[in-house]
């Protein structure tokens, strides 16, 4: 059976742009459009033969000159990606839905457009294909920001706009120079370019290239300075996709491209990149228990968790299980952190608007779903044990843990700042004495409609994360096994 | 005898051109140029494109000129004010590199690989450049641009009266600036910020 | 009489033409260089049709007349929109593109 | 039904419980919670025991029994599975931890009777005892991990459970954290042991260690050092004991339940489960020892002089602790698993009747308020009698004979280990003493104003409930312990709880009595199969009575000492106070671990946060990385701007100049 991948692709957008004219009723057709693409996610994940290598293929010639590609296909790396990207646009879109914002319709608009792009980008087997979604990423999400963002809308925009702008055209750059500098003709197949590796100096520079376009989107340390404000002023349905997806299709990238098309230079710059990852952890885990402000906490705790998901993809251990981790905690911090952003707005709603936690303080009081639902997800947040993020912890720490020892007995020190920081949001959210503006309010059942499926989603894949880890360890073993391989032989 | 017309109407051509660019008043500048049009049809006719010739003198030379000399007349052919305020640098600049152009059209022209022009052309066929086969031309092989130059001229012809026709109901003709374009759109902007998209949470 | 002069003469009338819209203020004048030029084109594609024996490029100049007509007409027609609205009629007024 | 099925159910019955109650929590009437959950542990129980009679009726050989669910996380060479480990060791604890469970269950039916959280509260003890029973059967590393952490996540609901209270969650949150850090230890140990064996298994891992590792080998060593970490947080240790005495702010069953009798002898199932490993490392067991010694003596001395009710009960269990993480890293795993056995008992009900004693006064714990509770609460003052008897060691009580065996095994090693064996009696006069205090203070005496209107038949209630800590006045519409309070003579399900946790600790000890009964050491022996110094390592029969007789005066002396000083000169320990003065500052302030650690790690990293929040995120952050980059496009875009003069003939200029130019490039080029 082969599933036409532009289908699932493209699926958001057409119904959006529908829906951009259905005036009222507008989100409720980009809802139908992520829904499809949801149910398509789905099928997938069940008929996926998890044996295989690459699959539901789609090859077409598109610019022949340049030697581009409309090439589509699913493997080990992408699969659960794409179901993540899927369940949490599908939320979301159901949040707009419930809550409808001004111009539905156009807000619909941007966001079916964000679920292709993301889609595009992680579904696509051609460089330049992949940068032209990575870059189409930003627009919608540009003016999602733009315009319906908070009261510094503008700057911060702009600001986001710019700052990743900046890697996006490194990225671009480094990508024409990948494809005119591989033997042979121009070509930007990924397959074609593992094959035909460059030289190990342009590597290096390129490598820079893709590394600093990655790292700036996800966002890690120090390149995050776009994230506050933009994590400040993001209306939350957008922002819980924005976290949830937007940074994992940066860590992907490094998976997909960094590692096996510069293997040797993955391998120089692994020291660098793991300093890097493991100051994310400490500096992010430590903004994140000093700010106040929900969106932030939960901003700087994303830059620790992508820290760990960067430290992952750079174990370079035999095994790959660093790799293997990196990508099970991908998705597991998006499955994580959106509901999390879904419940700030209903804490705001209850803390008299407020989003900082010195507002906050005993919502608990006649909320006990509620506050059962955020402890499920703040638990999940700081990896305990018995949740998949634990196990995509002790993966990357176990990978980190062979190749490079003191690396990981550092990052460890994140697991605990970890329960600290989620533990103080919580704890101050929803217990102690009530705020003076608050008053405590059970959530309702347009709340639950799109919290509870998530939380259920984060129980499911706590219990049984096997299916993921089958999909990824053939695809990281190849990645991973590139470099180690390029290593060795050195 | 063709070599001392083209001498005459390529000076005259050139003359036009000068005349046109030099006058201070744009009215004879206008009439310059009408000269150096009809220069210019005489270099057509020696080059064997009687209907372009033709279609130069009546159209141009006649219909185009006359529209020129009417306008001049309405908005008045003031000559431009001397102070200037781009200076003197960029008039400057301009002829170097008007020169510069020229000279290097030149040695293109002469100099290079392009001397396979320097013939007579083809030899002559009866019937080459003139209406007939202009017609047949515009009927068949250029059908599609023959219908859209018509469709073009409408809407230019359209254009034009809607740009230049007179106000009503506006009591005195208003300043309009891009601007003020600008500023009707921003009258549409967004709404104030929304904390969750939807507003108020208990809706 | 060799083509090259025809074309020779074409480029010179090109020239001014060009100097002529860099140098000179009233769009009304802007607008004849600008004629000017055209006419400079129409030549050489004359010259080259004469050249090949081929009719297309007289095809082309009267197009480009036509053209030539189009755009005289909006042209004018901004001049006197111009006018009208007692804006100076001076290029180096207009400037609202300023970045 | 099969072993197997039998251990699976034993999880099963908790963890439905949990759930059930979580759904049901809006519908469940008066104290069907109560009644549901404790059915579910009941059930639980009942399971356990038919899991023991199914490894009774297998051979020698075979008692160590695996089941494997479904595969967890199996992927890239790591084998971690849903798997459970069936053996002697597992099912005496599964015996141990839902048998008391029930029974404290059975408790708080009656106790938090009227607290507004009062599905909540057995939702969470339900969870507990699942996690408490998850980490005694699993039977890899990961799953004692989620375990390990579960029971930690329990424990965190259960001591916030008061969560209007900012002790409660402060306490909470110490206690979370500190435990993190024991799972931190775990998995970095777990890793130095895998990447030896390769294996997360354990009946695999210990089959393999000795062909692995050699003795001591320094991986080996560090990896149970960090294991030692984990049990050392999880059953307060020093210096990661700091979470236990606030622990006390949850309520009493929980403490009793969690923080004496299951969850915080956890540390010392896991070194007896890893046994092999540590005597592979013997240098980490020597440090488990140690430490174990340390914490006895040290929190002995602050039992000594705390006057919080709960809080001295909770030393008390540190200490404990003590003695059984000394007796486990010193190869006495049966004497060890004895005392963790007896302990329950009899900690669980000191607790019960602490709890008893706290709801008389009205939520009241400090014992400078008590005061001659005797006549009014006879029962509860008969429980706390047997309980330190039993903890004091006094024969024929259950503590004597489980002390004594870990003292008598200590000095059979016959090596440094005898400096703990006599460190160890010292502990145990201390023991005695504090023990003594704490009732003879509470129930002795001229009776206070509280036990006065008990006595005369009506239960004191405080006119503003407060935090017992603060002095705040409650929140009393949710989270709070409730208006109303139940003591032990009024209600009947405590009543049965006590009253049978009193009979066990009395008579507990009759599974292993040196020199006449062995049951105990026999029944563990398939687990401790492996291991080197478990068959050998027995003590003279001289020596072990030597050792009774000594152990049985040192805890009669103690109880002299505390009848002398509190009941018989109570002016005489203000002499002491001022005799001893910085000895009694250092033990009032608990050796100064709280200030200690938040000068060394608290502090810094929240100073650290704080800078980096304010200035390093302003100035490199905010200003090198953003302003650069944005100062980079800005004046790239102001160089463009000029350019944008807005004159029509600047622009046909330049692109006249790009025409010419470009002319230019191709004639010269040609």
């Amino acid at each position: 059976m082969t599933v036409h991948l532009s289908f699932l692709i493209f699926a958001p957008a057409v119904f959006a742009v529908l829906g951009a004219f259905g005036g009222r009723i507008g989100s409720v057709i980009a809802l139908v459009g992520t829904v499809v693409a949801l149910g398509y996610a789905v099928i997938l994940l069940v008929d996926f033969d998890y044996a295989g290598g690459m699959q539901y293929v789609t090859d077409d010639a598109w610019i022949p000159d340049l030697g581009i590609r409309y090439s589509l296909g699913v493997d080990g790396l992408n699969l659960w990606l794409v179901g993540l990207t899927t369940l949490l646009f599908t939320a979301s879109a159901l949040w707009i839905v419930l809550r409808a914002p001004d111009r539905a319709g156009l807000f619909s608009l941007h966001f079916g457009i964000a679920e292709t792009a993301v889609l595009g980008a992680f579904l696509t087997q051609d460089l330049a294909l992949f940068v032209l979604f990575f870059d189409l990423m930003l627009v919608p999400f540009y003016f999602l920001l733009g315009i319906w963002g908070g009261p510094e809308r503008i700057q911060a925009a702009v600001k986001m706009f710019i700052y990743t702008l900046v890697g996006s055209l490194l990225m671009l750059a480094g990508a024409v120079a990948v494809a005119v500098l591989a033997p042979g003709e121009i070509n930007f197949s990924l397959a074609y370019l593992r094959d035909n590796l460059l030289g190990e100096g342009t590597q290096k520079l390129l490598f820079v290239a893709f590394g600093l376009a990655f790292l700036i989107k996800m966002p890690a340390f120090p390149l995050h300075g776009w994230m506050p404000d933009a994590y400040r002023n993001m209306p939350l349905p957008v922002l819980a996709v924005f976290s949830g997806v937007v940074s994992k299709v940066a860590a992907y990238g490094l998976l997909r491209i960094a590692l096996p098309l510069f293997p040797a230079a993955a391998d120089d710059w692994q020291m660098i990149m793991l300093i890097l990852a493991v100051c994310s952890i400490l500096y992010g885990s430590l903004q994140a228990f000093t700010q106040t402000n929900l969106r932030l906490i939960l901003g700087f705790s994303s830059v620790a968790q992508l820290g760990f998901i960067v430290l992952g993809i750079f174990a370079l251990d035999d095994a790959a299980r660093g790799a293997q981790g990196a990508l099970l905690q991908a998705v597991n911090h998006g499955l994580v952190v959106a509901p999390l952003f879904l419940i700030i707005a209903l804490l705001a709603a209850r803390a008299g608007g407020s989003e900082d936690i010195r507002d906050m303080g005993g919502i608990a009081k006649h909320a006990p779903v509620l506050a059962g639902l955020f402890m499920i997800v703040t638990l999940a947040t700081l990896a305990m044990p018995g949740s998949a993020n634990f196990v995509g912890e002790f993966f990357i720490l176990l990978g980190v843990f062979e190749s490079k020892l003191v690396v990981a007995l550092v990052a460890s020190t994140g697991v605990v700042l970890a329960s600290v920081y989620a533990l103080r949001m919580y704890i101050r959210a929803m217990h102690n004495r009530e705020g003076p503006s608050v008053t405590s309010s059970e959530m309702t059942l347009r709340d639950g409609l799109v919290i509870v499926p998530l939380v259920l989603a984060i129980l499911a894949f706590a219990v049984f994360p096997q299916r993921a880890l089958e999909a990824g360890e053939p695809a990281v073993k190849a990645v991973s096994g590139a470099v180690t391989g390029t290593g060795a032989g050195r | 005898m063709a070599e001392v017309i083209f001498f005459i109407a390529a000076i005259g051509a050139i003359a036009g051109a000068v005349g046109t660019v030099a006058l201070r008043n744009p009215f004879y500048s206008v009439l310059a140029l009408v000269c150096h049009l009809l220069a210019l049809a005489a270099l057509f006719l020696l080059l064997r494109a009687e209907f372009v010739a033709a279609a130069q003198v009546v159209v141009y030379a006649g219909a185009v000129m006359v529209l020129y000399v009417f306008v001049v007349a309405y908005v008045g052919g003031s000559g431009e004010p001397l102070t200037a305020s781009t200076g003197a640098t960029l008039r400057f600049a301009s002829l170097i590199f008007a020169l510069a152009l020229f000279a290097e059209l030149t040695i293109a022209l002469v100099g290079t690989s392009l001397s396979a022009l320097n013939s007579d052309g083809a030899p002559y066929e009866s019937g080459f450049g003139s209406p007939a086969e202009v017609g047949e031309l515009f009927l068949t092989k250029f059908l599609l641009a023959f219908e859209l130059a018509s469709l073009l001229l409408l809407i230019a012809a359209v254009g034009a009266v809607i740009l230049a026709r007179r106000r009503t109901g506006l009591g005195d003709p208003r300043e309009i600036s891009v601007a003020d374009v600008m500023r009707v759109t921003a009258s549409d902007a967004p709404p104030e910020t929304m904390l969750e998209a939807g507003g108020p949470p208990h809706r | 009489m060799s083509l090259t002069w025809y074309l020779v003469v074409s480029a010179l009338i090109f020239c001014i033409g060009a100097g002529g819209v860099l140098v000179r203020r009233n769009p009304l004048v802007i607008l004849l260089c600008i004629e000017l030029m055209l006419n400079a084109a129409n030549l050489a594609l004359v010259g080259f049709s004469r050249m090949h024996g081929n009719m297309d490029g007289q095809i082309f100049a009267l197009i480009v007349m036509v053209i030539a007509a189009c755009e005289v007409a909006i042209g004018l027609g901004l001049i006197v929109a111009l006018y009208r609205r007692r804006l100076p009629i001076d290029v180096d007024e207009l400037r609202e593109l300023q970045g | 039904m099969s072993l197997e099925t039998y251990g699976w159910l034993v999880l099963a019955f908790p963890l439905g419980g949990a759930i059930l109650i979580s759904l049901l929590y809006k519908v469940l009437p008066g104290r069907a919670a109560g009644v549901l959950g404790t059915l579910a542990i009941a059930l639980s129980f009942l399971s356990a025991i038919g899991a023991f009679s199914e490894l009774q009726s297998l051979g020698e050989e075979e008692k160590q029994v695996v089941a494997v669910g479904w595969d967890y996380a199996v992927s890239n060479g790591v084998d971690a599975q849903v798997s459970i480990l069936l053996d002697p060791l597992s099912v005496l604890m599964m015996l141990v931890v839902s048998g008391v469970s029930m029974l404290i269950h059975l408790y708080s039916v009656a106790y938090m009777g009227g607290d507004r959280g009062y599905a909540r509260f057995f939702a969470y003890l339900n969870f507990f005892v699942f996690s408490m029973l998850l980490l005694v059967e699993a039977a890899n590393f990961v799953l004692l991990i989620v375990g390990w952490a579960f029971v930690g996540a329990a424990s965190y609901f259960l001591i916030s459970f008061w969560y209007r209270r900012k002790t409660a969650t402060d306490a909470g949150i110490k206690a979370f954290v500190i435990n993190v850090l024991g799972d931190v230890g775990l998995v970095l140990g777990t890793f130095f042991i895998f990447q030896g064996t390769g294996t997360l298994d354990f009946l695999k891992t210990f089959a393999e260690v000795d062909q692995v590792f050699s003795v001591n080998d320094g991986d080996l060593v560090a990896g149970c050092i960090l294991l030692l970490v984990g049990a050392f947080a999880k059953s307060a240790q020093v210096p990661l004991h700091t979470w236990l005495p606030d622990a006390m702010e949850g309520p009493t069953p929980v403490s009793a339940l969690i923080h004496a009798a299951t969850m915080v002898t956890a540390g010392v199932y896991l070194i007896a489960r890893m046994h092999t490993l540590f005597e592979q490392a013997p240098a980490a067991g020597d440090v488990g020892a140690i430490i174990g010694c340390l914490t006895l003596l040290i929190a002995a001395t602050i039992g000594l002089v705390v006057t919080d009710l709960k809080r001295v009960i909770a030393y008390s269990t540190m200490s404990q602790i003590g003695y059984m993480v000394m007796a486990v890293s010193s190869a006495g795993y049966a004497a060890g698993m004895f005392h963790f056995m007896t302990h329950a008992f009899f900690k669980a009900l000191l607790f019960m009747a602490a709890g008893s004693v706290i709801a008389a006064m009205a939520g009241i714990q400090n014992l400078d308020r008590m005061r001659g509770f005797r006549r009014a609460m006879p029962f509860t003052f008969g429980c706390m009698i047997v309980g330190g008897l039993a903890l004091s060691g006094i024969p024929p009580f259950s503590g004597f004979f489980s002390k004594d065996e870990i003292l008598a095994l200590l000095f059979a090693r016959d090596d440094w280990h005898i400096v703990l064996g006599v460190l160890g009696y010292v502990g145990a006069l201390l023991t005695a003493i504090y023990t003594f205090r704490m009732i003879f203070r509470a129930f002795y005496g001229e009776p206070c104003e509280e036990a006065r209107e008990l006595e005369h038949g009506h239960l004191f209630h405080a006119e503003h409930p407060t935090n017992p800590m603060t002095g705040e006045i409650e929140d009393t519409d949710v989270g709070f312990p409730g208006p109303e309070h139940h003591i032990a003579e009024r209600e009947f399900p405590m009543k049965v709880a006590m009253g049978a946790l009193a009979v066990l600790a009395t008579i507990g000890g009759v599974v292993q009595i040196p020199g006449v009964n062995e049951g105990l050491h026999h029944f563990l022996e398939p687990t401790f199969a492996d291991s080197s110094l478990y068959a050998e390592l027995e003590p003279s029969t001289t020596a072990t009575i030597i050792g009774m007789v000594v152990g049985a005066g040192l805890g009669l002396l103690g109880i002299f000492i505390a009848y002398t000083l509190w009941v018989k000169r109570p002016e005489a320990p203000a002499r002491i106070r001022e005799r001893f003065a910085f000895a009694h500052k250092v033990f009032v302030n608990k050796w100064y671990f709280d200030e200690a650690i938040d000068i060394v790690f608290v502090r810094p990293t929240a100073w650290l946060g704080r800078f980096f929040a304010t200035t390093f995120e302003q100035v490199v952050v905010q200003g090198a990385f953003v302003g650069g980059a944005s100062g980079l496009v800005g004046l790239a875009s102001a160089a463009v701007r000029r350019v944008q003069t807005g004159y029509l003939r600047y622009y046909a200029a330049l692109l006249l100049m790009g025409i010419t130019s470009l002319g230019a490039y191709f004639l010269i080029s040609a």
